[in-house]
Protein backbone atom coordinates (compact mmCIF):
# COMPACT_ATOMS: atom_id res chain seq x y z
CA UNK A 1 0.00 0.00 0.00
CA UNK A 2 0.92 3.40 -0.58
CA UNK A 3 1.44 6.31 1.76
CA UNK A 4 1.28 9.65 0.38
CA UNK A 5 1.73 13.17 1.98
CA UNK A 6 1.88 16.95 0.59
CA UNK A 7 3.23 19.80 2.21
CA UNK A 8 3.20 23.43 1.28
CA UNK A 9 4.97 26.22 3.43
CA UNK A 10 5.78 30.13 3.16
CA UNK A 11 9.11 30.41 1.91
CA UNK A 12 11.59 31.82 5.36
CA UNK A 13 14.22 29.60 6.25
CA UNK A 14 12.99 28.64 9.64
CA UNK A 15 10.55 26.72 7.92
CA UNK A 16 13.92 24.66 6.65
CA UNK A 17 14.03 22.46 9.89
CA UNK A 18 10.09 22.01 9.75
CA UNK A 19 10.39 20.60 6.47
CA UNK A 20 13.14 18.47 7.53
CA UNK A 21 11.63 17.62 10.52
CA UNK A 22 8.55 16.90 8.70
CA UNK A 23 10.08 14.60 5.88
CA UNK A 24 11.57 12.86 8.71
CA UNK A 25 8.63 11.79 10.70
CA UNK A 26 6.68 10.89 7.38
CA UNK A 27 10.08 7.81 6.22
CA UNK A 28 10.06 7.14 10.32
CA UNK A 29 7.26 5.37 9.88
CA UNK A 30 8.88 2.49 8.21
CA UNK A 31 11.63 2.60 10.46
CA UNK A 32 14.65 3.38 8.49
CA UNK A 33 18.55 3.49 10.09
CA UNK A 34 19.38 6.89 11.54
CA UNK A 35 21.44 7.33 8.83
CA UNK A 36 19.16 7.20 6.57
CA UNK A 37 16.97 9.14 8.01
CA UNK A 38 19.66 11.86 8.57
CA UNK A 39 20.76 11.81 5.07
CA UNK A 40 16.87 12.62 3.98
CA UNK A 41 16.93 14.92 6.45
CA UNK A 42 20.16 16.91 4.71
CA UNK A 43 18.62 16.60 0.91
CA UNK A 44 15.72 18.04 2.32
CA UNK A 45 17.55 21.02 3.18
CA UNK A 46 19.72 21.30 0.48
CA UNK A 47 16.49 21.08 -1.63
CA UNK A 48 14.33 23.75 0.63
CA UNK A 49 17.24 25.98 1.08
CA UNK A 50 18.01 26.33 -3.03
CA UNK A 51 14.67 26.75 -3.26
CA UNK A 52 13.97 29.51 -0.25
CA UNK A 53 17.57 31.33 -1.55
CA UNK A 54 17.56 31.01 -5.35
CA UNK A 55 14.18 30.34 -6.31
CA UNK A 56 12.95 33.36 -3.94
CA UNK A 57 16.11 35.00 -3.77
CA UNK A 58 14.79 35.21 -0.18
CA UNK A 59 11.75 37.41 -1.22
CA UNK A 60 9.68 35.07 1.35
CA UNK A 61 6.42 35.45 -0.58
CA UNK A 62 6.86 32.37 -2.08
CA UNK A 63 6.19 28.96 -1.12
CA UNK A 64 7.90 25.63 -0.95
CA UNK A 65 5.84 22.71 -2.20
CA UNK A 66 6.97 18.86 -1.06
CA UNK A 67 5.34 15.83 -1.85
CA UNK A 68 6.75 12.51 -0.79
CA UNK A 69 5.33 8.64 -1.06
CA UNK A 70 6.73 5.34 0.67
CA UNK A 71 5.95 2.48 -1.35
CA UNK A 72 7.35 -0.77 0.58
CA UNK A 73 10.98 0.30 1.16
CA UNK A 74 11.24 2.86 -1.93
CA UNK A 75 10.97 6.70 -1.25
CA UNK A 76 9.95 9.26 -3.63
CA UNK A 77 10.64 13.01 -2.68
CA UNK A 78 9.20 15.93 -5.04
CA UNK A 79 10.44 19.84 -3.91
CA UNK A 80 9.32 22.14 -5.89
CA UNK A 81 9.38 26.36 -6.49
CA UNK A 82 7.64 28.73 -8.26
CA UNK A 83 11.07 30.84 -8.38
CA UNK A 84 13.28 32.07 -11.15
CA UNK A 85 14.52 28.98 -12.25
CA UNK A 86 18.13 27.62 -13.35
CA UNK A 87 18.76 28.54 -16.97
CA UNK A 88 21.67 26.15 -17.68
CA UNK A 89 21.06 23.16 -15.72
CA UNK A 90 23.92 21.55 -16.17
CA UNK A 91 26.32 23.98 -15.21
CA UNK A 92 24.15 24.57 -12.12
CA UNK A 93 24.59 20.52 -11.04
CA UNK A 94 28.36 20.79 -10.99
CA UNK A 95 30.08 19.80 -7.97
CA UNK A 96 31.35 23.79 -6.29
CA UNK A 97 29.34 26.10 -8.90
CA UNK A 98 27.29 28.51 -6.93
CA UNK A 99 26.09 31.97 -8.18
CA UNK A 100 25.66 33.13 -5.13
CA UNK A 101 29.52 33.02 -4.11
CA UNK A 102 28.72 36.03 -1.87
CA UNK A 103 26.76 34.08 0.62
CA UNK A 104 29.47 31.89 1.42
CA UNK A 105 27.34 28.88 -0.71
CA UNK A 106 29.85 25.77 -0.89
CA UNK A 107 27.86 24.66 -4.40
CA UNK A 108 27.60 21.14 -3.29
CA UNK A 109 24.19 21.07 -2.36
CA UNK A 110 23.15 18.83 -5.87
CA UNK A 111 26.62 16.73 -4.97
CA UNK A 112 24.91 16.27 -1.76
CA UNK A 113 21.59 15.25 -3.18
CA UNK A 114 23.12 13.06 -5.93
CA UNK A 115 25.15 10.93 -3.54
CA UNK A 116 22.37 10.59 -0.58
CA UNK A 117 19.79 9.26 -3.36
CA UNK A 118 19.32 6.71 -5.86
CA UNK A 119 18.26 9.58 -8.48
CA UNK A 120 17.89 12.82 -9.00
CA UNK A 121 16.13 14.50 -11.65
CA UNK A 122 15.68 18.56 -11.67
CA UNK A 123 13.63 20.18 -14.08
CA UNK A 124 13.16 23.54 -14.50
CA UNK A 125 12.33 26.73 -16.49
CA UNK A 126 13.27 30.24 -15.95
CA UNK A 127 10.79 32.40 -14.29
CA UNK A 128 8.39 29.55 -13.67
CA UNK A 129 10.13 27.67 -11.17
CA UNK A 130 12.51 24.58 -10.32
CA UNK A 131 11.34 20.78 -9.26
CA UNK A 132 13.81 18.03 -8.20
CA UNK A 133 12.18 14.31 -8.32
CA UNK A 134 14.54 12.60 -5.74
CA UNK A 135 14.37 8.32 -5.22
CA UNK A 136 15.66 6.47 -2.52
CA UNK A 137 15.24 2.75 -1.77
CA UNK A 138 15.73 2.50 2.46
CA UNK A 139 16.43 -0.52 4.31
CA UNK A 140 13.69 -1.27 6.51
CA UNK A 141 13.70 -3.52 9.30
CA UNK A 142 13.06 -6.41 6.80
CA UNK A 143 16.03 -5.60 4.60
CA UNK A 144 18.36 -5.39 7.75
CA UNK A 145 17.62 -8.35 9.63
CA UNK A 146 16.73 -10.72 6.51
CA UNK B 1 18.73 33.79 34.62
CA UNK B 2 19.05 30.16 37.08
CA UNK B 3 16.20 31.12 39.32
CA UNK B 4 13.94 31.94 36.41
CA UNK B 5 15.32 28.70 34.65
CA UNK B 6 13.91 26.70 38.06
CA UNK B 7 10.42 28.70 37.68
CA UNK B 8 10.10 27.62 34.98
CA UNK B 9 11.12 23.97 35.37
CA UNK B 10 9.00 24.18 38.69
CA UNK B 11 6.19 25.48 36.41
CA UNK B 12 5.88 22.87 34.09
CA UNK B 13 6.66 25.70 31.84
CA UNK B 14 10.02 24.19 30.43
CA UNK B 15 10.39 25.77 26.89
CA UNK B 16 10.60 23.43 24.01
CA UNK B 17 14.02 24.60 23.07
CA UNK B 18 15.15 23.25 26.31
CA UNK B 19 13.24 20.09 26.02
CA UNK B 20 14.61 19.44 22.63
CA UNK B 21 18.28 20.06 23.44
CA UNK B 22 18.33 17.83 26.64
CA UNK B 23 17.05 14.58 24.49
CA UNK B 24 18.79 15.74 21.91
CA UNK B 25 22.19 14.78 23.56
CA UNK B 26 20.86 11.65 25.13
CA UNK B 27 20.10 10.64 21.01
CA UNK B 28 23.56 11.42 20.26
CA UNK B 29 24.97 9.53 22.78
CA UNK B 30 22.34 6.10 22.72
CA UNK B 31 23.41 6.21 18.81
CA UNK B 32 26.95 5.66 19.44
CA UNK B 33 26.34 3.30 21.88
CA UNK B 34 23.83 1.34 19.93
CA UNK B 35 26.14 1.51 16.75
CA UNK B 36 29.12 -0.20 18.52
CA UNK B 37 27.05 -3.56 20.42
CA UNK B 38 24.81 -3.62 17.14
CA UNK B 39 27.99 -2.97 14.30
CA UNK B 40 25.53 -1.08 12.43
CA UNK B 41 23.68 2.27 12.52
CA UNK B 42 20.33 1.60 14.61
CA UNK B 43 16.84 2.34 12.97
CA UNK B 44 14.76 5.32 14.33
CA UNK B 45 12.45 2.36 16.59
CA UNK B 46 15.34 0.62 18.24
CA UNK B 47 16.51 4.21 19.50
CA UNK B 48 13.17 5.37 20.79
CA UNK B 49 12.84 1.52 22.50
CA UNK B 50 16.40 1.97 24.29
CA UNK B 51 15.57 5.80 25.26
CA UNK B 52 12.31 4.78 25.48
CA UNK B 53 10.50 7.75 23.81
CA UNK B 54 8.28 7.17 20.98
CA UNK B 55 9.53 7.23 17.17
CA UNK B 56 8.11 10.62 16.62
CA UNK B 57 10.41 12.43 19.45
CA UNK B 58 13.23 10.69 18.13
CA UNK B 59 12.89 12.44 14.37
CA UNK B 60 11.93 15.91 16.25
CA UNK B 61 14.64 15.75 19.16
CA UNK B 62 17.21 14.58 16.86
CA UNK B 63 16.49 17.67 14.93
CA UNK B 64 18.33 20.49 17.37
CA UNK B 65 21.81 17.78 18.02
CA UNK B 66 23.31 18.93 14.20
CA UNK B 67 23.19 22.06 13.06
CA UNK B 68 22.80 22.72 9.18
CA UNK B 69 26.70 24.66 8.77
CA UNK B 70 28.01 21.37 9.86
CA UNK B 71 27.00 19.54 6.75
CA UNK B 72 28.68 21.70 4.40
CA UNK B 73 31.82 21.75 6.37
CA UNK B 74 32.05 17.60 6.82
CA UNK B 75 31.50 17.55 3.03
CA UNK B 76 34.15 20.40 2.21
CA UNK B 77 36.79 19.49 4.47
CA UNK C 1 4.81 38.31 9.38
CA UNK C 2 2.45 35.45 9.11
CA UNK C 3 4.16 31.55 8.56
CA UNK C 4 1.32 29.33 7.03
CA UNK C 5 1.81 25.47 5.91
CA UNK C 6 -0.49 23.13 4.94
CA UNK C 7 -0.67 19.31 4.58
CA UNK C 8 -2.32 16.35 3.15
CA UNK C 9 -1.74 13.13 3.90
CA UNK C 10 -3.08 9.70 3.09
CA UNK C 11 -6.40 8.72 6.25
CA UNK C 12 -4.25 5.69 7.93
CA UNK C 13 -4.11 5.36 11.60
CA UNK C 14 -0.05 5.53 11.40
CA UNK C 15 -0.44 8.71 10.02
CA UNK C 16 -1.82 10.37 13.44
CA UNK C 17 1.61 10.17 14.97
CA UNK C 18 3.37 12.01 11.57
CA UNK C 19 0.52 14.74 11.77
CA UNK C 20 1.21 15.30 15.16
CA UNK C 21 4.77 15.78 14.38
CA UNK C 22 4.54 18.19 11.72
CA UNK C 23 2.10 20.37 13.53
CA UNK C 24 4.73 20.73 16.72
CA UNK C 25 7.35 21.03 14.56
CA UNK C 26 6.05 23.96 12.76
CA UNK C 27 4.79 25.44 16.43
CA UNK C 28 8.16 24.85 17.85
CA UNK C 29 9.64 28.03 15.61
CA UNK C 30 7.89 30.03 18.21
CA UNK C 31 9.39 28.40 21.25
CA UNK C 32 5.85 27.46 22.93
CA UNK C 33 6.39 25.62 26.92
CA UNK C 34 6.61 21.88 26.63
CA UNK C 35 3.22 22.15 28.09
CA UNK C 36 1.23 24.08 25.36
CA UNK C 37 3.22 21.63 22.21
CA UNK C 38 1.80 18.53 24.23
CA UNK C 39 -1.84 20.19 24.38
CA UNK C 40 -1.64 21.10 20.62
CA UNK C 41 -0.35 17.38 19.73
CA UNK C 42 -2.92 16.09 21.59
CA UNK C 43 -5.70 18.05 20.18
CA UNK C 44 -4.28 17.59 16.32
CA UNK C 45 -4.19 13.66 17.27
CA UNK C 46 -8.26 14.16 18.03
CA UNK C 47 -9.13 15.73 15.58
CA UNK C 48 -7.00 13.33 13.04
CA UNK C 49 -8.44 10.21 14.57
CA UNK C 50 -12.05 11.31 14.21
CA UNK C 51 -11.50 12.18 10.63
CA UNK C 52 -9.41 8.91 9.86
CA UNK C 53 -12.38 6.39 12.04
CA UNK C 54 -15.51 8.85 11.84
CA UNK C 55 -15.45 10.48 8.72
CA UNK C 56 -13.45 7.72 6.56
CA UNK C 57 -14.94 4.95 8.57
CA UNK C 58 -11.50 3.73 8.59
CA UNK C 59 -11.40 2.92 4.52
CA UNK C 60 -8.06 4.83 4.49
CA UNK C 61 -8.41 5.77 0.59
CA UNK C 62 -9.13 9.42 1.84
CA UNK C 63 -7.26 12.28 2.66
CA UNK C 64 -6.95 14.46 5.97
CA UNK C 65 -6.04 18.16 5.69
CA UNK C 66 -3.96 20.23 8.37
CA UNK C 67 -3.51 23.90 7.90
CA UNK C 68 -1.91 26.17 10.24
CA UNK C 69 -0.87 29.43 10.44
CA UNK C 70 1.08 31.66 13.37
CA UNK C 71 1.04 35.45 13.24
CA UNK C 72 2.71 36.76 16.23
CA UNK C 73 1.45 33.96 19.39
CA UNK C 74 -1.95 33.25 17.72
CA UNK C 75 -1.99 29.82 16.32
CA UNK C 76 -4.58 28.56 14.07
CA UNK C 77 -5.26 25.45 12.58
CA UNK C 78 -7.78 23.66 10.26
CA UNK C 79 -8.63 20.37 10.37
CA UNK C 80 -10.58 18.49 7.12
CA UNK C 81 -11.70 15.62 5.87
CA UNK C 82 -14.16 14.52 2.95
CA UNK C 83 -16.08 11.83 4.99
CA UNK C 84 -19.13 11.23 6.00
CA UNK C 85 -19.54 14.35 8.45
CA UNK C 86 -21.73 14.91 11.14
CA UNK C 87 -25.58 15.41 11.10
CA UNK C 88 -26.21 16.29 14.85
CA UNK C 89 -23.51 18.63 15.77
CA UNK C 90 -24.54 19.63 18.84
CA UNK C 91 -24.87 16.23 19.89
CA UNK C 92 -21.54 15.29 18.70
CA UNK C 93 -19.77 17.95 20.42
CA UNK C 94 -21.72 16.61 23.95
CA UNK C 95 -19.18 15.32 26.81
CA UNK C 96 -19.31 11.41 26.53
CA UNK C 97 -21.36 11.18 23.30
CA UNK C 98 -19.83 8.77 20.54
CA UNK C 99 -21.41 7.01 17.81
CA UNK C 100 -18.93 4.08 17.99
CA UNK C 101 -19.07 2.76 21.30
CA UNK C 102 -18.03 -0.76 20.35
CA UNK C 103 -14.17 0.84 19.71
CA UNK C 104 -13.90 1.87 23.14
CA UNK C 105 -14.15 5.23 22.16
CA UNK C 106 -14.38 7.84 25.21
CA UNK C 107 -16.58 10.62 23.47
CA UNK C 108 -13.87 13.00 24.59
CA UNK C 109 -12.25 14.13 21.66
CA UNK C 110 -14.68 17.26 21.35
CA UNK C 111 -14.46 17.92 24.93
CA UNK C 112 -10.35 18.04 24.72
CA UNK C 113 -10.27 20.00 21.88
CA UNK C 114 -12.24 23.02 23.98
CA UNK C 115 -10.32 22.34 26.52
CA UNK C 116 -7.08 23.10 24.95
CA UNK C 117 -7.90 25.81 22.44
CA UNK C 118 -9.58 29.24 23.00
CA UNK C 119 -11.67 29.14 19.98
CA UNK C 120 -13.23 25.72 18.46
CA UNK C 121 -15.57 25.83 15.64
CA UNK C 122 -16.71 22.94 13.65
CA UNK C 123 -18.67 22.86 10.27
CA UNK C 124 -19.65 19.55 9.26
CA UNK C 125 -21.85 18.66 6.08
CA UNK C 126 -23.43 14.74 5.95
CA UNK C 127 -21.67 13.65 2.95
CA UNK C 128 -19.05 16.23 2.41
CA UNK C 129 -17.11 16.23 5.58
CA UNK C 130 -16.26 17.85 8.67
CA UNK C 131 -14.03 21.33 9.13
CA UNK C 132 -12.41 22.46 12.71
CA UNK C 133 -11.10 25.69 13.04
CA UNK C 134 -9.05 25.97 15.81
CA UNK C 135 -7.40 28.40 17.73
CA UNK C 136 -4.59 29.49 20.25
CA UNK C 137 -2.61 31.93 21.92
CA UNK C 138 1.01 30.67 22.67
CA UNK C 139 3.30 32.22 25.50
CA UNK C 140 5.87 32.32 23.45
CA UNK C 141 9.73 33.25 24.57
CA UNK C 142 8.90 37.26 24.80
CA UNK C 143 5.48 36.47 26.64
CA UNK C 144 7.07 34.50 29.22
CA UNK C 145 10.40 36.75 30.13
CA UNK C 146 8.46 40.02 29.98
N1 LIG D 1 15.50 26.08 -6.64
C1 LIG D 1 16.42 26.80 -7.35
N2 LIG D 1 16.02 27.91 -8.02
C2 LIG D 1 16.92 28.64 -8.74
N3 LIG D 1 18.24 28.32 -8.84
C3 LIG D 1 18.68 27.24 -8.20
C4 LIG D 1 17.80 26.42 -7.42
N4 LIG D 1 18.53 25.40 -6.91
C5 LIG D 1 19.78 25.57 -7.34
N5 LIG D 1 19.89 26.68 -8.11
C6 LIG D 1 21.13 27.16 -8.80
O1 LIG D 1 22.07 26.10 -8.80
C7 LIG D 1 23.27 26.51 -8.15
C8 LIG D 1 23.92 25.32 -7.45
O2 LIG D 1 23.11 24.88 -6.37
P1 LIG D 1 23.80 24.13 -5.17
O3 LIG D 1 24.57 22.95 -5.72
O4 LIG D 1 22.78 23.83 -4.14
O5 LIG D 1 24.87 25.19 -4.62
P2 LIG D 1 24.63 26.50 -3.71
O6 LIG D 1 23.23 26.48 -3.17
O7 LIG D 1 25.65 26.38 -2.63
O8 LIG D 1 24.86 27.69 -4.61
C9 LIG D 1 22.86 27.64 -7.23
O9 LIG D 1 23.95 28.51 -6.94
C10 LIG D 1 21.78 28.32 -8.06
O10 LIG D 1 22.34 29.18 -9.04
N1 LIG E 1 -14.47 14.03 11.39
C1 LIG E 1 -15.63 13.44 11.75
N2 LIG E 1 -16.45 12.87 10.81
C2 LIG E 1 -17.60 12.27 11.16
N3 LIG E 1 -18.04 12.19 12.43
C3 LIG E 1 -17.30 12.74 13.41
C4 LIG E 1 -16.07 13.38 13.12
N4 LIG E 1 -15.55 13.83 14.29
C5 LIG E 1 -16.41 13.50 15.24
N5 LIG E 1 -17.48 12.84 14.74
C6 LIG E 1 -18.66 12.34 15.50
O1 LIG E 1 -18.66 12.98 16.77
C7 LIG E 1 -18.63 12.01 17.81
C8 LIG E 1 -17.88 12.56 19.00
O2 LIG E 1 -16.51 12.74 18.71
P1 LIG E 1 -15.46 12.68 19.89
O3 LIG E 1 -15.86 13.69 20.91
O4 LIG E 1 -14.09 12.82 19.32
O5 LIG E 1 -15.66 11.23 20.51
P2 LIG E 1 -15.17 9.80 19.98
O6 LIG E 1 -14.19 10.01 18.84
O7 LIG E 1 -14.51 9.17 21.16
O8 LIG E 1 -16.39 9.07 19.51
C9 LIG E 1 -18.03 10.78 17.18
O9 LIG E 1 -18.39 9.60 17.86
C10 LIG E 1 -18.57 10.85 15.76
O10 LIG E 1 -19.90 10.36 15.71
MG1 LIG F 1 22.34 24.85 -2.33
MG1 LIG G 1 -12.64 11.31 18.89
Amino acid sequence: MQNRMELSFSAISSNESFARVTVAAFIAQVDPTMEELTEMKTVVSEAVTNSIIHGYQSQSDGKVYISASIEGECLELVIRDEGIGISDLEEARQPLFTSKPELERSGMGFTIMENFCDDVRVVSEPMLGTTIYLKKQLSTKKAIYN
Amino acid sequence: IGEIQRFLRDDGTVKVSRSIKELGNRIRKMKDELTKTLGRTPTVNEMAKQLEVSPEEIVFAGEASRPLTSIHETVYE
